[in-house]
């Protein structure tokens, strides 16, 4: 039998890849990859904590496909102003879109 | 249930298998004549110009996107229509308040020139 | 049972390296296909921890939608010059030793915790009854329907605000005579 | 002797259950064997029926042209594919300069997997069914993103425009079609309250969903062939627009294999509509005897393939604009009120006691009304704007 461990170090294996890729990635595109990265590390610890603590209550699937519908509209949104500043400044990479940082 | 999918399990790789296997023999079966003009990009026999990483217009992506949402929409509802039988009129009316939100989004896309192709 | 672990190890070490792929793949075109290969890799684990539903979800949205999305926002913004650059930022080290740490972190603390080595305890009831149960409770009063309409409305607002920021202004018109 | 014939399927299930325990194997590793050889079987009758299917087509095609179709190799040209086929394999492979090989070569595989894929949640006959999942509906969804992705793959790596182009064309079209596919496929969830394949066909044991949902049944088959990319909506390969599609660089059997899953995918959506609303396997003595079950599957599939390939003979290509605007702005609102009006009529229906039959028939006859309706609203009113651009000689050459 596979132990809960298991699923939670995998888990913690991908989130910390996804978060490498969303923290160092130059290009924006590549960011919003890094974070569907840790979402789906987050959906395999929502589902595992269902299926092995609360197999009787639903909320873990609940929460998931929240999850779900939260990462189409963020990555919806996301690409959508990519988009829009590569129409205006012919860009994508993160450090060059600084106008407002400062 | 987990041995309900033991057959998918296994079609999906034969899946891949089947069609492989003839491409491989005819990799192995078939003359290899290579030259540049048959390797060149096909364009009729026109010259190729530029790079082939032309940009695409944004109406494809307009697309996707509403796709995007209706399908996301579609994932909430299946559970809802599974669970249709055991549920009282009020419940229904839950999920059709659920669809009538989500048409006024392609109302809007529509009144907006989203679904124009130009 | 042994054979579900080797499925859980092996597919656990495809997925992670196809992780590792796509936030090192200079090419975003074969970074978006290893995070295709990584997210059907967590649909095995879905299936693995019994929960159907979540899984064929998973490839419906993610590989279906999502990465569809992805890929056509790479060929939007694409530059070919932009393969050479580098592709990390200059603090790409900061962020490896946070990511490190984190994971350090993290494996220390589940290792110490003795109670999650215990298996799976048997589903109640049937499979069919679980996707269900899902569909009522994402409808009754009393359980989740508020964040139920919530996301529908959440939705119409990524819908309604997508459109407003990609639709290129109508004056310009510069777009008509592209492909 | 009796059960060889009646439930054949059963029977080599158990034989072969026998035998494998007789060499000392224990049950659950038999029964493993036993799925995967199952597996291998209908893979490869996928691959011979699509090949197959080939011919059919090209038979009818004639038959629609008035012609005789292909009639030297074999009896009634029967051999033809396997001539197609050697011929293919014996074709230079030639990889077009620049091209992503892994990606290129591994679309076309991916195609025809997505198609195959299709048929494990298929119920073939009774008791006879790959995987008997609770969320067939689903599964077959996400099977058919994987074919768009294979196009995707295959137009990018192919290294040229018309392939990347055709390739964009072609997703955008998928795309769009799997909103009414997706949408129409509530309504037989809903009328079943099951979204397993097996047990959408045990609910349609006296009547198939088509008599209760019949715009649903209809959306479900159009968005589908649109999904299957036959003409009318076979925009990917408008060979006058666009030289070819996402597989101009595609050449020899890996073109052949795009092409093969092309066709099948045309049959495996006419059996998909036979399982979701024909009732599938269903029909007078089938529950007990298994093989009359699958013998009614397949007439069930091949009619409702006859009128997919009426459709693709008869009808000209779409316009791109026209095929967008079909999807959106009449295919998808109407699914949408589809799957509402289903779902509050059959619940009021039987709150109030009425025939479940006659009032879903019935909302569906006012919503077919409705629709006309407003096309022709819709219609008149475009009629009124043009008006006044119209001149009078136009009008009167018309006349």
């Amino acid at each position: 039998m596979i132990p809960l461990s298991w699923y939670l170090i995998f888990a913690a294996a991908l989130f910390c890849i996804g978060l490498y890729g969303a923290l160092a990635r130059r290009n924006s595109v590549a960011i919003i990859m890094g974070i569907e990265l840790m979402l789906n590390a987050v959906n395999i610890n929502l589902v595992a904590f269902w299926r092995y603590i609360t197999p009787g209550i639903l909320a873990g699937q609940v929460f998931a496909i929240i999850v779900f519908a939260v990462a189409a509209s963020e990555a919806a949104v996301g690409l959508a102003l990519i988009i829009s500043i590569y129409r205006q400044r012919s860009t994508v990479i993160a450090e060059d879109i600084d106008l407002m940082k400062w | 249930m987990l041995d309900q999918w033991i057959f998918a399990a296994f079609l999906l790789p034969i899946g891949l298998v089947i069609p492989a296997v003839p491409i491989l023999l005819a990799a192995l079966l078939s003359p290899h004549k290579p030259n540049s003009i048959k390797q060149s990009t096909y364009e009729c026999g026109v010259e190729t110009v530029g790079e082939t990483w032309v940009q695409f217009k944004v109406q494809y992506y307009i697309f996707a996107l509403v796709f995007v949402v209706f399908d996301v929409e579609a994932v909430f509802l299946f559970p809802w229509a599974a669970a249709y039988n055991m549920m009282p009129l009020y419940m229904v009316l839950e999920g059709v308040l659920f669809i009538l939100i989500l048409a006024a989004g392609l109302i809007y896309a529509w009144r907006k020139g989203a679904l124009e192709w130009v | 049972m042994t054979v579900l672990q080797l499925i859980f190890l092996l597919t656990a070490a495809t997925t992670l390296a196809s992780g590792m792929m796509v936030v090192a793949s200079p090419n975003l075109v074969h970074a978006a296909l290893w995070l295709i290969m990584a997210l059907a890799g967590v649909t095995v684990f879905f299936v693995l921890l019994e929960a159907g539903f979540l899984a064929v979800v998973q490839v419906a949205v993610y590989i279906g939608a999502i990465a569809i999305l992805i890929i056509f926002a790479v060929m939007l913004t694409r530059h070919v010059a932009a393969d050479s650059q580098s592709q990390v930022t200059r603090g790409w080290w900061l962020a490896a030793l946070a990511s490190l740490l984190l994971f350090g972190g993290l494996l220390a603390m589940l290792t110490q915790i003795p109670t999650l080595t215990a298996g799976a305890p048997v589903l109640p009831g049937n499979p069919d009854d679980i996707v269900r149960d899902l569909g009522q409770s994402l409808v009754s009063l009393d359980q989740y329907v508020l964040p139920f309409e919530t996301a529908s409305v959440l939705l119409l607002a990524a819908l309604i605000g997508a459109i407003v920021i990609a639709l290129p202004p109508k004056a310009a018109g510069a777009e008509g005579g592209e492909p | 002797m009796i059960v060889v014939l009646t439930d054949p399927f059963g029977w080599i299930g158990q034989t072969l259950l026998g035998l494998l325990a007789r060499l000392g194997l224990p049950v659950a590793t038999a029964n493993l064997l036993i799925t995967l050889l199952s597996a291998v079987v209908l893979g490869t009758i996928c691959m011979t029926l699509g090949a197959l299917i080939t011919w059919i087509e090209r038979k009818i095609v004639a038959r629609f042209q008035d012609r005789i179709g292909p009639n030297r190799v074999g009896p009634f040209g029967l051999l033809q594919p396997i001539a197609d086929g050697i011929k293919l394999l014996t074709k230079e492979t030639v990889t077009p300069n620049g091209a992503d090989t892994v990606v290129y070569n591994l679309a076309p595989v991916l195609a025809v997997m997505s198609v195959i894929g299709l048929w494990a949640v298929i119920p073939l006959a009774p008791r006879l069914v790959g995987s008997d999942i609770n969320v067939g509906v689903l599964y077959v969804v996400s099977i058919g993103a994987i074919g768009t992705l294979s196009i995707m793959m295959a137009g990018w790596a192919s290294n040229n425009k018309y392939a990347l182009l055709g390739a964009f064309r072609t997703v955008a079209q998928l795309v769009s079609y799997e909103v009414p596919m997706v949408l129409a496929l509530l309504v037989p969830t809903l009328l079943a309250g099951s979204m397993g394949m097996g047990a959408i066909v045990e609910k349609q044991a006296g009547l198939p969903f088509i008599v209760l949902a019949p715009l649903a049944a209809l959306i479900f088959f159009i968005s589908s062939m649109a999904e299957a990319g036959k003409a009318p909506f076979d925009l990917l390969e408008a060979e006058s627009e666009i030289v070819a599609g996402y597989n101009i660089e595609y050449g020899g059997l890996k073109f052949g294999m795009f092409y093969l899953g092309e066709f099948f995918h045309g049959f495996t959506i006419a059996a998909l509509v036979a399982v979701l609303f024909l009732g599938g396997w269903q029909g007078p003595l089938a529950s007990s005897y298994p093989l009359l079950g699958l013998i009614y599957f397949l007439a069930k599939t091949a009619v409702v393939y006859f009128g997919v390939m009426w459709v693709r003979f008869s009808f000209p290509r779409l316009r791109i604009d026209q095929l967008n605007a079909f999807n959106w702005k009449f295919l998808t609102p109407l699914t949408l009120a589809v799957v509402v009006v289903t779902a509050v009529t059959d619940k009021l229906a039987a709150q109030m006691g009425f025939s479940r039959t006659g009032a879903l028939l019935g909302a569906n006859a006012l919503l077919v009304l409705a629709t006309v309706w407003l096309i022709g609203a819709y219609a008149r009113s475009t009629r009124r704007r043009l008006e006044p651009v119209v001149d009078e000689s136009a009008a009167a050459a018309q006349a």
